[in-house]
């Protein structure tokens, strides 16, 4: 990458682009109030299926890296979106992987937990919501009268977008905090940004601005929220509370734990980290206070009914195993090629 | 590679102290053991890091073995309990994503048990081989037809008639 | 990645060049890993000459990295680290691979062996490319030590100590010092008395110049690190005040409270509520025990103040602390008794007349409750048959599986005294007779001449239920004699049980406090079993006598003084080095979530309450890494083990699996028109 | 509490008194015993050295039954039903050819055991650990005391203790001084408590069984025990009806009643006698059991057991007091 669209007389060209998420990112950027002006001031809106009409042969059309910034939403379940990654990418200059699905997969990644199959069986049969008697199932292609009608393919795993192509920044949270969205903005106009392919935000987690007092943590069980309430002064984890805080990228002010909500890690891991749920579970059995292996597992057991909710709820496709096995779930293991 | 002739790849985590020593030994004392075990010596099992068990296993790695000293016995005091809490609480989680139990051990072995350590080798080899390959990667492998699918999208847009206003 | 790597296989003969194809796993190293400048194979790399090729190669070919498979890093790493230092390179940017312990001596088929040698290689390789220079810091030694435990071993090594020079402080838990030497009477072999050689030892430290006794006192915590260490010893209320007290005795003398000394005397003698554990005690000064105390129940007595002539009585005494700072420790802090009465089928404490082998010793013992007459338990009458039994509790896995070491000597010193004073039959059941050190088997023979009986054989049980004629009103000791091969039952006056010796009640947690492990047995772990005795893991920590495991007096003393040796060679090169393998955590990265703070056992972690981070003290730090691992910020990393490092080793590893997999393949782009 | 229960052939014949009396109190100890449909012998002592694939088969058959239908803890008050089921259970475990084999053998009737599904306990295991001391001493109305028990368990509760088996002292265990504690008899501290009754002996070599038999009886009489409580058939029978011919053997005159922990408990919880089928033991506990005050009843029921050889005319009752 080159320096990341330093500020141009000309205004600059900014595309945003909405994949496998909840829209919220959208909203968020509107987030940003008033300066959403500046933003207008700046750029030049070429593309925004949310807001405004576009044609995707237009970008197809457009030169390569003619697109100064593009603000990139949502994860990669579809080949469709992976095709809309790739030609993003392709014309885009600056492409930002914006917000927790784009960055780690977030909600919709938690579907790596089950198949394709599983997954549709679920939405076009099982739900009682569901009338389906033929149980007719999307298909990439059918033919109509009019010609063959495409689909885009529905993927077995969600990726993440730095996973299907090259992403130059990676915005955080769920959605991103107004702040940071103008923090990162600010920074790619002046060009002020770190290294490619990092993180542009903070080093260090949200007990860094958490306003609870903290103590050194011996845990003898884990609570549900729904259990306790939780003294408001002194750290949730202490509580017993699964709070993700510690492991989490500060960026948020801490906004849940500060109301009494232990942290669930939506802006995902800190600087470096490989595995976001691998820091969270050696931290929390760090603090175990047991030396019986019975004991431990009683307490791990009951106190962590859904380790992966509890781990990986925003960053399971991002993760190093990404998803759960396929093997046993009518898929055979793939043999290895030599 | 055909389940026949799958020989697992697996790696192990050796405390400085104990295990590794015990490796030692069932060296010095010749005894054989399955090769499959490639070694990592680290000062204290308290040093595995959850993360290098899942990163073996996402680079391809079969299985994984963690060895330490026994509980009660380690030459940092109590540094093995904490092994034992994040071994279960890995576990935990490894359950859950469907990565069968024998794949992943924890081993106490002293200085003086090169012997158990090698027939503990021997008995995860084993195994493993029966459970054959994880080749974790290939559960995100692109579907069937996902490429075909991405290189028609163009063409399809191309195709797609322009609206009359 | 620039760096420049050599890589050595080592032939080690043929241990390595026959199982494994050296020749071919240079090969390709030097063709396949990257940053390999060059792959040597000779025969002992660990030979001068060996060692010379990699400092060649260092000076001409400008390598930045060594790696050297060939044995386990713990026999050569020293090796090779400083012939690269001795060439200008970093000891801690070289790497083995331990090829012979790991590969050629474990593996059968060449091929595999082969197969394997090459992914350690490789596994070398990565991760030396990632290894940075490291410096250990260099710290002073206080020479002041500090000697916990007042006993034989504790003893020899103050006054070795205090003889060279150097100041001591002694803390023994107990009023007196002395230990449980003070409670025998004969020692073995030579049976010369216990007190005439200790007591003399005992005033030496008492009168020594250099060394400050600690008596009646117990250390309450332990911090800092070798060179300087912070001690706080809490001095126990003695209701004496020690700088008046001139050790006359009158308060004991006028103490009108008499009770059970379940310490000194085993529960067989009596003293006073003041009292001096043995009239050689020292320090001299008496201690009331506030529990028996008179005053202290009722409010009323003090006739031993009335009676002191100095005034050295102070009922209103409260327990003080002491804080030193001590360059070295010494732990001398002994054993306990196996309590016998865990195994009820040996009577202990059902049948009067079982007894153990310290009370033994104190019915022995000229200055003990009975002034020295062997009786039974009503006092008075002599026994005509004396039961000896080995191994009580000790080489028994339901109890301790170890061997106590002494209990075979003192069997033969018990029988000898026995027979001496009384003229008993004695009668020793054992499993095997193990009299090993200069002179033992001597004894043991001269045992044999004097008609002590040895019935070879686990004794079964110990009962007064009479069967035969002969067995009424005895003790009857059944065994199997294995040399025979024949149940027997031998009636008895007196059944003498040899307790096990077992790790302090309290060792646990004592070796929490200076940071020393102990085994499953729970007797404290030294550095290494043959090479280094002494030390423990946690630098300037000496152990000695039998909190290390049992053993007699004579190994005791010789330990106390290699223990003084080491300290006094810390002393006189008066700096320490301590390892660069330590934990450290990145102030920017660290929000003080604090959940590293109790995971150091060695207290390193500190907690920063104006910074509101987490802080590792370097000196204490013993590099386990364990919070390392713990930190979910990943704001701690470890030296010469971090996260990058072992990652690299395991891709090396991995080497022939990482290419058939695609874990960070993406799709490839689509062409699309041009536009 | 609910457990599986196996009888065992002893219960049914000679020890009757032992399954009235557990049956007896059972309910209000708070347990139900659920019985093993179908069981067959345990092999008793002998079958084990003389045909081990055979034996281990029979008692395999025992435990499949109880798992088939749904037990997970078995009950045996017979100390040697304990001891095979238990050492069966466990040998199955620990050497997997073992279990295969007898497993095959289970297969011919159509049944299968999975080693360790099963907890086999002794009777007198579940009584100190699951109901416990306490509880049992909240419900006696009838102390035993004054009453010098000497406590016998015998060779086959304790050893050899299949890991943890008896969670008791293998060499001298102090489960049933307890109890007897508890029901507030007065216990003498029994130092022949885990030596052997003879077993079989009198049917083998009598002179043998005589002499061990005589031991205990010596060694109780010495201790001035008013009784020997125990807990397995064997000793029971054994010290019980060979009393007679030891004393006639070695003209000796013991006379001390032999009574299972069960009918001791019963006695204590203020149940009749006749309820705990006290009387039916050849020795008579009566004049032991005066000292409680339960003298006419049971000299009632023992009167009333005449052996079929008694010719005797009835004693003339003489009241005290």
């Amino acid at each position: 990458m080159t320096d990341g669209g330093a500020p141009t007389t000309e205004k600059g060209k900014l595309a945003l682009y909405w994949a496998a998420s909840c829209g919220g990112c959208e909203i968020a950027v509107l987030g940003i109030d008033d300066k959403i002006l500046k933003v207008a001031e700046a750029f030049d809106i070429v593309f925004w299926p949310c807001v405004m009409d576009g044609k995707v042969r237009d970008i197809e059309k457009m030169p390569d890296k003619s697109i100064d910034l593009c603000l990139f939403n949502g994860a990669i379940r579809t080949s469709e979106q992976e095709y809309m990654a790739q030609l993003l990418r392709q014309k885009s200059e600056v492409l930002v992987a914006f917000g927790s699905c784009a960055a780690e997969g977030c909600i919709p990644a938690l579907a790596n937990l089950n198949t394709r199959e599983e997954i549709f069986q679920t939405a076009y049969h099982d739900t009682p919501s569901t009338d389906n008697p033929d149980g007719i199932r999307p298909q990439t292609e059918t033919e109509v009268a009019e010609g063959i009608l495409h689909l885009p393919m529905f993927y077995n795993t969600v990726k993440t977008l730095g996973q299907s192509v090259d992403v130059d920044y990676y915005l955080p949270g769920c959605p991103p905090e107004a702040d940071r969205i103008w923090d990162a903005i600010v920074a790619i106009l002046t060009g002020q940004l770190p290294a490619p392919g990092s993180v542009i935000g903070a080093q260090t987690t949200v007990c860094d601005t958490c306003p609870r007092t903290r103590n050194e943590k011996k845990i003898k069980e884990f609570k549900r929220t729904w259990e306790i309430i939780p003294d408001p002064e002194t750290c949730l984890l202490e509580q017993g509370l699964v709070c993700c805080g510690i492991a989490t990228r500060a960026g948020c002010e801490a906004l849940c734990p500060t109301v009494g909500s232990p942290c669930i890690g939506c802006y995902g891991p800190n600087d470096g980290v490989v595995d976001f749920g691998a820091r969270m579970m050696t931290a929390l059995a760090s603090v175990i206070d047991s030396q019986d292996p019975d004991e431990i597992d009683r307490i791990i057991q009951e106190g962590i009914p859904d380790p992966i909710g509890s781990f990986y709820r925003f960053g399971l496709a991002n993760s190093l195993l990404r998803r759960k096995s396929l093997a046993g779930n009518g898929y055979s293991r793939m043999a290895e090629t030599a | 590679m055909t389940e026949s002739d799958f020989e697992p790849k697996i790696v192990g985590f050796l405390c400085n102290w104990c295990s590794y020593r015990a490796a030692d030994l069932a060296g010095t004392a010749r005894m054989k053991y399955e090769p499959n075990v490639r070694i990592i010596r680290v000062m204290c099992s308290g040093r595995v890091d959850p993360t290098f068990v899942l990163k073996a296993l996402s680079l391809g790695a079969d299985g994984v073995m963690l060895a330490g000293c026994h509980p009660g016995e380690c030459h940092y005091i109590e540094q093995n309990y904490k092994t034992i809490r994040r071994f279960k609480m890995l576990k935990h989680t490894l359950r859950a994503l469907g990565i069968e139990e024998e794949r992943v051990r924890l081993q106490w072995a002293s200085a003086g048990e090169g012997a158990l350590l090698a027939s503990a080798i021997n008995e995860m080899v084993d195994q493993v081989r029966k459970l054959g390959p994880l080749h974790w990667s290939g559960n995100w492998m692109d579907d069937e037809g996902a490429q075909e699918a991405i290189q028609a999208l163009p063409s399809e847009h191309a195709e797609a008639m322009e609206v009359p206003a | 990645m620039t760096e420049k790597v050599g890589v050595y296989i080592c032939h080690c003969g043929t241990n390595i060049a026959g199982p494994v194809d050296v020749a071919e796993v240079a090969r390709w190293a030097k063709e396949n890993l990257k940053g390999v400048a060059l792959a040597r194979d000779y025969r002992f790399m660990c030979s001068s000459l060996g060692q010379e090729i990699i400092q060649e190669d260092i000076k001409n070919e400008g390598l930045t990295r060594v790696v050297v498979a060939a044995c386990s890093p713990h026999l050569h790493e020293k090796t090779f680290r400083s012939a690269c230092s001795k060439m200008g390179l970093n000891p801690y940017l070289t790497q083995m691979a331990s090829i012979r312990e790991q590969v050629s001596w474990v593996t059968e088929d060449r091929a595999a062996a082969t197969e394997k040698a090459k992914m350690m290689v490789a596994g070398a390789v990565r991760r030396v490319q990632l290894q940075v220079e490291l410096q250990p810091t260099e710290v002073p030694v206080n020479p002041n030590t500090l000697v916990v435990g007042g006993g034989i071993a504790g003893i020899q090594a103050s006054l070795e100590l205090a003889d060279a020079g150097y100041h001591v402080f002694m803390v023994e838990r107990e009023p007196s010092i002395g230990g449980h030497m003070a409670q025998f009477d004969k020692t073995f072999p030579t049976l010369d008395c216990a007190a005439c050689i200790l007591t003399p030892k005992m005033s030496d430290v008492g009168l020594h110049e250099n060394i400050e006794l600690l008596s009646y006192a117990e250390v309450e915590s332990v911090s800092g690190y070798v060179g300087s260490f912070d001690v706080r010893v809490r001095k126990k209320a003695r209701y004496i005040i020690e700088d008046a007290c001139t050790g006359c005795g009158i308060c004991i003398e006028k103490c009108p409270k008499k009770v059970v000394d379940e310490v000194f005397e085993v529960g067989l003698g009596y003293r006073k509520a003041v009292y001096r554990p043995f009239p050689q005690a020292v320090p001299k000064f008496p201690v009331i025990d506030k529990e028996t105390c008179i005053y202290f129940e009722r409010g009323t007595c003090k006739a031993c103040e009335k009676f002191c002539p100095t005034e050295a009585i102070d009922f209103e005494q409260t327990d003080s602390y002491v804080d030193l700072n001590v360059g070295n420790i010494i732990m001398a802090t002994g054993y306990d008794l196996f309590d016998c009465t865990k195994i009820p089928q040996y009577g202990y404490g059902r049948l009067a007349n079982v007894f153990t082998n310290l009370e033994f010793e104190r019915l022995c013992n000229a200055a003990g409750p009975t002034e020295g007459r062997i009786v039974l338990r009503d006092g008075v009458t002599e026994p005509k048959s004396i039961g000896i039994i080995h191994c009580v509790g000790s080489r028994d896995k339901n109890y301790h599986p170890y061997c106590s070491a002494v209990c075979c000597m003192s069997a033969l010193k018990f029988g000898h005294l026995a027979m001496e004073k009384t003229g008993a039959e004695v009668y020793s059941f054992y499993i095997d007779m193990r009299p090993l050190h200069k002179n033992y088997e001597e004894f043991y023979d001269r045992l044999l001449q004097e008609g002590m009986h040895f019935i070879r054989g686990r004794v079964a049980e110990v009962t007064d239920a009479a069967r035969l004629p002969g067995e009424e009103g005895k003790i009857i000791i059944q065994a199997e004699d294995t040399l025979i091969g024949k149940q027997r039952r031998i009636p008895v006056d007196m059944v003498v049980l040899l307790g096990a010796l077992q790790p302090r009640f309290d060792a646990k947690e004592t070796g929490l406090k200076f940071g020393v492990s102990a085994g499953l047995d729970g007797w404290f772990t030294e550095r290494h079993p043959k090479l280094d005795p002494v030390a423990t893991m946690t630098d300037g920590v000496f152990i000695a006598g039998t909190c290390q495991g049992p053993k007699d007096i004579p190994d005791s003393v010789t330990q106390g003084a290699a223990a003084a040796a080491r300290v006094q060679g810390m002393i006189a090169k008066g700096t320490v080095l301590i390892e660069p393998i330590v934990a450290s955590i990145e102030e920017a990265r660290c929000s003080g979530c604090r959940i590293c703070n109790n995971l150091c056992p060695f207290n390193a972690i500190e907690y920063l309450e104006d910074k509101e981070v987490s802080y590792i003290n370097a000196a204490l730090c013993k590099g386990c890494g364990t919070c390392v691992a713990a930190c979910p910020a990943q704001a701690i990393s470890g030296a010469h083990f971090t996260n990058d490092q072992i990652f690299a080793e395991m891709e090396g590893l991995l080497y022939d699996v990482i290419g058939s997999n695609g874990a960070t393949a993406k799709s490839p782009q689509p062409v699309l028109e041009p536009a | 509490m609910r457990y599986g229960y196996y009888p065992g052939c002893s219960l049914t014949n000679a020890a009757r008194p032992y399954e009235i009396s557990t049956r007896a109190i059972a309910g209000e100890l708070g347990l139900a015993f659920d019985e093993v449909e179908d069981w067959n012998c345990c092999g008793a002592t002998e079958y084990m050295s003389l045909n081990k694939t055979a034996a281990y088969a029979l008692i395999g058959r025992n435990l499949a039954l109880a798992a088939q239908s749904g037990m997970r803890e078995l009950v045996a008050p017979c100390s040697a039903c304990y001891l095979n089921l238990r050492k069966t259970d466990h040998y199955m475990k620990k050497y997997k050819p073992l279990g295969k084999v007898t497993n095959q053998a289970l297969a011919a009737g159509g049944l299968h055991y999975e080693p360790g599904s099963l907890v086999v306990r002794h009777l007198l295991d579940v009584i100190v650990k699951d109901v416990g001391y306490d509880a049992i001493s909240a419900k006696v109305t009838r102390p035993l005391t004054g009453l010098r028990v000497a406590p016998y368990y015998g060779c086959l509760i304790v050893r050899p203790d299949f890991n943890g088996g008896s969670s008791e002292d293998t060499e001298y265990p102090t489960h049933l001084d307890h109890l007897m504690e508890a029901l507030g008899a007065e216990v003498v501290d029994f130092p022949l408590k885990t030596h052997c009754c003879g077993g079989h002996m009198t049917q083998i070599s009598a002179d043998t069984a005589y002499e061990l038999i005589r031991r205990l009886l010596q060694n109780a009489a010495e201790y001035q025990a008013d009784l020997l409580v125990t807990l397995c058939p064997m000793c029971q029978l054994n010290l019980d009806a060979y009393q007679s011919q030891v004393n006639r053997h070695f003209g000796t005159d013991f006379n001390l009643p032999i009574l299972y922990f069960t009918q001791m408990i019963g006695l204590a919880m203020g149940l009749e006698p006749k309820e705990l089928a006290i009387g039916q033991e050849i020795v008579s506990a009566a004049s032991a059991l005066r000292k409680i005050g339960t003298v006419e009843e049971i000299e009632e029921t023992a009167q009333a057991r005449r052996k079929r050889d008694d010719k005797s005319l009835p004693m003339p009752r003489i009241r005290e007091g």
